[in-house]
């Protein structure tokens, strides 16, 4: 109708969820803020994934929305049943592997802020013992604790790691608890998969022990226990997508940005670091974003010791996006 | 698999902390349920308490006024359902459903601008030499004062219903209402309070979580802590120091489970997280045959003229 | 005479639909015990409860020693001397004797001090009591003992007594009027409502009487006949039921050594019952309330069943059968309690008849029900036994006390039953209306049917009653043909005076 | 002073017409509520209440009220029954969880095979999984007395667990590149619970709520076990006095409504979800619980407040995206509605009357 682009965004929690949701929705007001009037931006939180998401992304259509994100694993399908139906709207469904022609894919490469990550928390930890809090066991989160733990490894091989399932991305009292849990049995640097800052209270409260932010920058707990932090910033695709559909330039493409494209931002490293260690993360973000070196690069084994990855071989995407095995030198089941 | 590294000192102190919240609320349920009024929204409450305290804490600064905060939100939650339960005569499940859901909607919208947002700390007590003890120290002296008060609580509570006059009353009212009216009793007015107390109860129970034991504040953040709470005061059979004991062992699992993982135990991940649940039941189930002290007029609503 | 302790002047109290009291006055005075008399639904407890400050007045005063006396509430009323021992017990079954007391005085003592004050007092009246013992493991009359101490520590000018009779043995009730004699000779006053006109005879000074909440006379009982007033509270003359000669048949049902395990906390077990009902028979069960009536109409009815052979109709086995397979060969029952036992409250008079008919009735075919049916059968119960009621799709609780007693009756005699279980058929019911009922009971055993007869009124029994046998403690007494039978004899197959002793004066 | 009296009887006016005014009032204590946020009220509550059903796009809503209403419909049906004989089954959730991962584990078993066995194999299979999880609750409270109001709730966070025990593994998409979540069953057609009308919204899950809320209707109104289950509710003791078996009731009234929401379960899986994930709940059971006594426990009301309900969710999903509410908005708004509705019920057993104080 009007010369507005309408750009619709759906929201697996609520906006004020501090993390996932709360981070995609900085996108969004980057995008407003980027384009102003030309731009309307609607979004719809708490979405069940399912019908209630096919639901939300067809009023979003019929309401004449030129471009939709959708923001969760598991609106997949919904957003190719829904694409099928509005060929004329164009679709962007994050960490997903089902594109179509009007339907784009689009996830961040984290795996490569763990990679930090991993190698400050192997030169910080003196008890060697590096708790991990996982949310469920699916190839995102186990991909962030191979590559924690494989440049752990690197820079402390006596390094180990204790995991936590919390089977939750979002219940701050059991992260709170899991964090207590890990620091009690001798961890001193804490990573976290799970999206509250409830483990960065925990560790503060505990005293010596190490932290990283997670999906948002968690600033408000540095110098320290928070060191670090991965946060994911989605503006700048968003911003370029929404100028795409305004260029009719738009096409289906399969994105998986990292630290080179911005998609992955590693959060200021404090100084609660030593200057000699911060330095050597930053060389080793520097390398990750120039492409110069990559977060899976072999010798690697798999945890039961077979062959992974030959010396000087990378992992390809397609066994990133599905991983579901450890590396070697893990201990522990990955939950089935 | 290494069970070694759970230092038993440490669990059972962090067990504690996990038990304060579902203990303070489940002994404010526990007075009302005394007095026959069954109030199923306490994580409504629980939860409009948690962002209540969170948002005074941060504005003023002070986590205690916070917890005041919280206490006078839960009460404030709580008269809507004695409004409708006491007054309206409205069925005492339906209302206490309505109010869990109303409460997490509610304190979803008042913490919008909280998100983020880092509380001021409260501290721990520490007491010179005693918090310092091997053993005893950590789990004895080592607390937040929130924490000591919940046991406060349970004793005053514990003590108030067996020897005093006020606690006579409140259980006479649970027990017949009718003959509590016919002899002056003002009915209505006693399980209000109580409700009020409950209420109140709940409210310092969630804003615990929220501002000590995660501390922030997210929506949802109670995430059924409130159910927990009802359960227990069933399992405790209406008395308070079994309610203690009963807030540990339910904080002891999950804190347990999770240091089971941590140890690399090798009981499937799912398993053990679903045992908080599967033991609660168990326990009912053992617990089921001590009736004794289920109050008798428990749900069931006063009318005056019958 | 000199100055009425309590003078009530003009007393008016309305509720929807019924005027309680209209315009009563009259005086009690000092030291006297005055009686007050009416039937049901006269207004008699609405009357006392504004005394007690538990209902206000639409209008009138109140005096007391000549001084304004306007109770806003129980509280006060203690305050001002005046105490009372409810109709319907105001006791909590699972606190004790002495948080019972605590809960009805003003400034109790500390526990130690009140328990040793309740055994004194209790000793000097000779209603001894246990101050620790939970109120629900207490017989009818140690409760009743817990309420009448509860009002005697506190010392009572004015003790306000509501048909505190009805749960006694006539022993007991002997004892009972000694304490009330030592107290009006110690000054108190006692108002005292029964429906017993002989005990109102032996023991009252005065007696005001309510008809339809109006004072329609006064009279001193030990000069008036029992006769005259009953008469005075109907407002007509009375009509007792016809009891015809009637053989007995063979026996209908039968119980040998049944014994049941109270089915609550504070129920009663039934310990070795046996009992035998004819055809034709009406066997009249007696016995305080509380001492296993429920439970034997249950075991009777089928919601307790038990070993088979444990109750057996015209010989066969039947003891695990339950209500529906019992209605079915013709076992029928009315219980007690009408509302909520009976009747729901909320259903409509078809659905109840739906209650219990629906077998013998054949209003339901393959669990389907027929509705057409079953409201022309609650019709024809409400047109035979003159229920009062618009029609058939009230709802019970819309019914008052007695018409509702007389739909439960009816709905059961209408089924034509082998044997037929009924306690209290008359209770908190006019006198005509329970000449009604109980004629009906008499017309059904001269056809043939067995009945079974459980009441407290032991006029009732002795009215139509074959052969009497008493519940006490969950024990059946053998049963005694009723011609010939004394009220002494009566009360000491209901178990005498329980361990109460006559008053120290 | 106003004062509370008891009614003789119900009334029948104001039991038809307390849900009307309690819709009214929270129209107009939402409105304030949208207005204190700056939003339109008007505006607001047209959105939520008037557009789905005549707006502009109303041809898309009105099928999605039979998609979303259905489950809400068919599982508080079940719960109804419960209810109505004072029997409190709070965990319908974890019933529906557990009935769908049966049904569908159930069809998935036979995966890819074409069979029209299929489909009805496994719309018994989540009967049957609904049925024996709240067989649990039942059994313990008959046998151990135990209290199914907290036995039924500690299930539904275990079902949940197990769900995602078996998204993540028995039931995974062996095809979905590591992903949680099992096959899209809607792409498999011998298990596919497809619309019936292109267009329509109608699944055989609409279908078989129907059947629900008319088998309701007929058992409450027209046979004896309905009547027993409302006997029991209404006067236990009666209810025993007529012969009802309670232990039998229970395990009937808990285990039809663990089957109905299993079966909303399956019905759900197999049609317009496809598939089982981690996050396959989105709370139909606990909102069942709301349109139960929203529909005052009665079928036809049921129905009405199935599709009220549904209506608030879709209309909310409206207003956010159109007006920008919170969904914490609309969540207060439907406590609200059910608040009004449980406070305007008073008016159908007591009378309010206004007296002068009385002289005491
Ligand atoms: N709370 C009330 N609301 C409405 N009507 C009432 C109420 N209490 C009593 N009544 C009515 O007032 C009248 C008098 O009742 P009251 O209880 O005083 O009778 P009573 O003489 O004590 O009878 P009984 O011999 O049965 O004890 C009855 O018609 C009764 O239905
Ligand atoms: N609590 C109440 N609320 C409203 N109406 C009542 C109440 N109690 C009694 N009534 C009405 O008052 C009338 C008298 O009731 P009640 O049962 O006291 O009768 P009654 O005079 O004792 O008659 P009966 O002698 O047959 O027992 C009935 O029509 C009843 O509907
Ligand atoms: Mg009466
Ligand atoms: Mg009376």
């Amino acid at each position: 109708a009007d010369d507005k682009t309408k750009v619709g965004f759906v929201y697996v929690g609520p906006v004020g969820d501090g993390g996932w949701t709360y981070e995609h929705d900085q996108g969004r007001k980057a995008v407003v803020a980027e384009f102003g009037d030309k731009v309307e931006t609607v979004y719809v939180e708490n979405v069940a994934e399912g019908p209630d998401a096919e639901r939300v992304m067809t009023q979003m259509a019929l309401e004449g929305a030129d471009l939709i994100f959708t923001t969760s694993f598991g609106y997949m399908d919904p957003t190719i049943n829904v694409a099928k139906k509005f060929p004329n709207v164009k679709f962007e469904h994050a960490t997903g592997y089902k594109r179509a022609d009007n339907v784009s894919t689009y996830s961040a490469r984290f795996y490569e802020g763990r990679a930090v990550q991993g190698h400050i928390a192997g030169n910080l930890t003196e008890s060697n013992i590096v708790g991990y809090i996982g949310s469920y066991p699916i190839p995102e989160v186990i991909r962030g604790i191979n590559s924690a733990y494989l440049h752990a490894k690197k820079v402390n091989p006596d390094v180990e790691f204790k995991i936590v399932w919390a089977f939750t991305w979002f219940d701050p009292a059991k992260e709170a608890d899991a964090a207590k849990v890990l620091i009690e049995q001798g961890a001193d640097v804490i990573l976290q998969h799970t999206d509250s800052t409830a483990p960065q209270a925990a560790a503060q409260a505990a005293g010596n022990v190490y932290t990283f932010g997670q999906a948002s920058d968690m600033a408000e707990y540095g110098p320290k226990p928070r060191v670090s932090s991965i946060i994911d910033d989605w503006a700048p695709y968003y911003i370029a997508r929404t100028q795409a559909v305004m260029d009719g330039s738009w096409a289906s493409t399969d994105t998986w940005h990292g630290i080179g494209d911005g998609m992955v931002k590693i959060g200021e490293i404090t100084d609660a670091v030593p200057a000699a260690v911060k330095e050597e993360a930053l060389a080793l973000k520097a390398s990750l974003a120039d492409g110069s070196y990559h977060a899976f690069t072999g010798p690697i084994k798999k945890q039961d010791g077979s062959d992974w990855l030959a010396e000087g071989e990378t992992a390809d995407d397609g066994t990133l996006a599905g991983m579901n095995f450890f590396v070697e030198g893990i201990q522990g089941d990955i939950p089935q | 698999m290494d069970l070694s590294a759970i230092n038993p000192v440490l669990l059972i102190a962090s067990l504690m902390v996990a038990a304060t919240p579902i203990l303070i609320a489940a002994i404010g349920e526990l007075v009302v349920e005394k007095s026959g009024v069954l109030n199923l929204g306490v994580e409504g409450m629980m939860i409009t308490g948690a962002i209540a305290g969170f948002a005074t804490a941060v504005e003023t600064g002070s986590p205690l006024l916070g917890f005041f905060a919280a206490a006078f939100a839960g009460a404030a939650l709580s008269v809507l359902f004695g409004f409708l339960t006491q007054f309206a005569k409205a069925n005492q499940v339906a209302s206490g459903l309505a109010l869990t859901l109303f409460g997490l909607g509610l304190s979803a919208l008042m913490g919008q601008s909280y998100v983020g947002v880092k509380p001021p700390q409260m501290g721990d007590i520490h007491i010179p030499v005693l918090s310092d003890l091997p053993v005893v120290g950590p789990i004895l002296f080592g607390h937040d004062i929130i924490l000591y008060f919940g046991i406060a609580l349970t004793a005053a509570v514990w003590a108030l219903l067996k020897f005093s006059r006020a606690g006579l009353i409140l259980r006479a009212v649970g027990e017949n209402h009718d003959a509590a009216h016919a002899l002056g009793y003002k009915v209505i007015r006693i399980r209000l309070m109580a409700i009020l107390f409950g209420g109140a109860c709940a409210g310092v129970g969630g804003a615990y979580i929220s501002l000590i034991r995660v501390p922030q504040w997210t929506e949802g953040m109670t995430a059924g802590v409130g159910w927990i709470a009802l359960a227990l005061v069933v399992f405790a059979s209406w008395k308070p120091w079994r309610a203690l004991l009963g807030a540990y062992l339910f904080g002891g699992v999950t804190v347990v489970q999770l240091n089971l993982q941590a140890a690399g135990v090798a009981i499937p991940v799912e398993y053990l997280a679903m045992s908080p649940y599967v033991i609660t039941i168990v326990v009912l189930v053992i617990l089921s045959a001590d009736k004794s002290s289920a109050p008798a007029a428990l749900g069931r609503n006063f009318h005056a003229s019958r | 005479m000199t100055q009425p302790l309590l003078s009530l002047q003009g007393l008016t109290k309305a509720y929807p639909g019924v005027v309680a009291n209209d315009t009563v006055s009259f005086d009690i005075g000092a030291g006297e015990v005055h009686a007050l008399l009416g039937e049901n639904g006269a207004g008699k407890s609405t009357l006392v409860k504004m005394i007690y400050g538990l209902v206000k007045p639409d209008s009138g005063t109140m005096l007391l020693r000549g001084e304004p006396y306007t109770p806003g509430e129980p509280r006060q009323a203690r305050a001002d001397g005046i105490a009372m021992v409810f109709q319907h017990f105001s006791l909590f079954d699972a606190l004790n004797v002495a948080e019972n007391i605590a809960l009805g005085m003003e400034n109790p003592p500390a526990m130690r001090d009140l328990a040793s004050q309740i055994r004194r007092v209790s000793e000097t009246y000779g209603l001894p009591l246990d101050p620790f013992r939970t109120v629900g493991d207490l017989s009818a009359g140690e409760r009743q003992r817990v309420e009448i101490i509860r009002c005697l520590l506190q010392d009572p000018k004015l003790l306000i007594m509501d048909e505190p009779t009805s749960v006694l043995t006539p022993q007991e009730v002997e004892i009972l009027f000694q304490t009330l004699q030592k107290l009006r000779s110690e000054g108190t006053s006692i108002l005292y409502i029964s429906h017993k006109l002989e005990e109102i005879r032996t023991l009252c000074d005065h007696a005001t009487i309510l008809r339809l909440g109006k004072n329609v006379g006064e009279c001193v009982p030990s000069e008036t006949s029992a006769r005259d007033m009953a008469e005075m509270m109907v407002g007509t003359a009375l009509q007792t039921p016809e009891r015809s000669g009637r053989a007995l048949g063979d026996v209908a049902l039968d119980i040998s050594g049944l014994s049941v395990p109270a089915p609550s906390a504070f129920g009663t077990a039934l310990k070795n019952v046996h009992m035998t009902v004819r055809k034709g028979e009406i066997l009249g069960v007696g016995g305080v309330a509380g001492n296993g009536q429920d439970e034997l109409l249950g075991v009777l009815s089928g919601e307790t069943t038990t070993a088979a052979d444990a109750v057996t109709l015209d010989g066969a086995p039947i003891g695990n059968l339950g209500p529906v397979a019992r209605r079915r060969l013709g076992i029928l029952a009315a219980p007690e309690e009408r509302l909520g036992h009976a009747a729901a409250p909320d259903m409509s008079l078809t659905e109840n008849a739906m209650l219990t008919a629906a077998t013998r009735e054949g209003l339901a075919s393959r669990g389907f029900l027929k509705w057409g049916l079953a409201q022309e059968f609650a019709e024809k119960v409400i047109k035979s036994f003159d229920v009062r009621t618009p029609g058939p799709e009230n709802a019970a609780r819309s019914l008052s006390g007695g018409n509702l007693q007389k739909f439960v009756i009816g709905r059961e005699v209408l089924q034509r039953p082998e044997v037929l279980v009924v306690n209290q058929p008359t209770w908190g019911v006019d006198a005509a209306a329970a000449a009604a009922i109980r004629q009906s009971l008499l017309d059904l055993a001269a056809g043939g049917t067995a009945v079974i007869c459980i009441s407290q009124d032991l006029d009732e029994l002795m009215e139509i009653a074959d052969s009497f046998a008493a519940l006490n403690e969950g024990r059946l007494s053998a049963p005694r043909p009723t011609a010939g039978l004394s009220v002494d004899e009566i009360g000491l197959m209901m178990g005498g005076a329980h361990g109460m002793e006559v008053a120290h004066v | 002073m106003i004062r509370l009296e008891k009614r003789p009887q119900p009334s029948r006016v104001w039991s038809m017409a307390t849900p009307l005014v309690a819709v009214l009032a929270t129209m107009i204590a939402g409105g304030l509520l949208f207005a204190a946020l700056g939003k339109d009220p008007v505006a607001a509550i047209r959105t939520i209440f008037w557009d789905p059903l005549f707006g502009e796009f109303a041809f898309y809503y009105r099928p999605q009220l039979l998609v979303k209403g259905a489950p809400l419909v068919m599982i508080a049906i079940g719960l109804s029954l419960g209810f109505r004989a004072g029997i409190w089954n709070i965990g319908a959730e974890g019933q529906y969880i557990m009935g769908a991962i049966c049904g569908a584990g159930a069809g998935l078993a036979f995966y890819p095979s074409d069979s029209v066995l299929i489909f009805p194999l496994m719309v018994v299979a989540g009967a049957l999984g609904g049925w024996a999880w709240a067989m649990i609750p039942a059994v313990l409270k008959t046998r151990f007395g135990t209290n199914e109001i907290l036995v039924s709730l500690m299930l539904v966070y275990v079902a949940e667990q197990f769900l995602a025990s078996v998204s993540l593994g028995l039931l995974k998409n062996p095809e979905g590149f590591g992903f949680p979540g099992s096959r899209n069953l809607q792409s498999w057609d011998s298990a596919h619970n497809a619309e019936l009308i292109t267009g329509t919204g109608m699944h055989w899950g609409v279908v078989a709520a129907l059947i629900a809320v008319i088998f309701a209707y007929v058992l409450l109104n027209r046979h004896m076990l309905g009547y027993h289950i409302r006997l029991t509710g209404e006067a236990p003791r009666a209810a025993r006095f007529a012969g009802v078996n309670p232990t039998r009731l229970v395990l009937f009234c808990l285990g039809t409504s663990g089957a109905l929401a299993g079966l909303a379960g399956l019905f759900e899986v197999s049609g317009p979800s496809g598939q089982i994930s981690i996050d396959f709940n989105v709370g139909y059971g606990f909102t069942a619980i709301i349109v139960a006594f929203l529909g005052r426990l009665h079928p036809v009301g049921i129905l009405l407040a199935g599709g009220l309900m549904a209506l608030t969710y879709i209309g909310g999903d409206i207003a956010q995206s159109n007006m920008g509410l919170p969904s914490a908005a609309i969540q207060v708004f439907q406590g609200m509605l059910l608040f009004f509705l449980l406070a305007f019920d008073l008016l159908t057993n007591f009378r309010l009357t206004l007296r002068k104080r009385e002289v005491a």
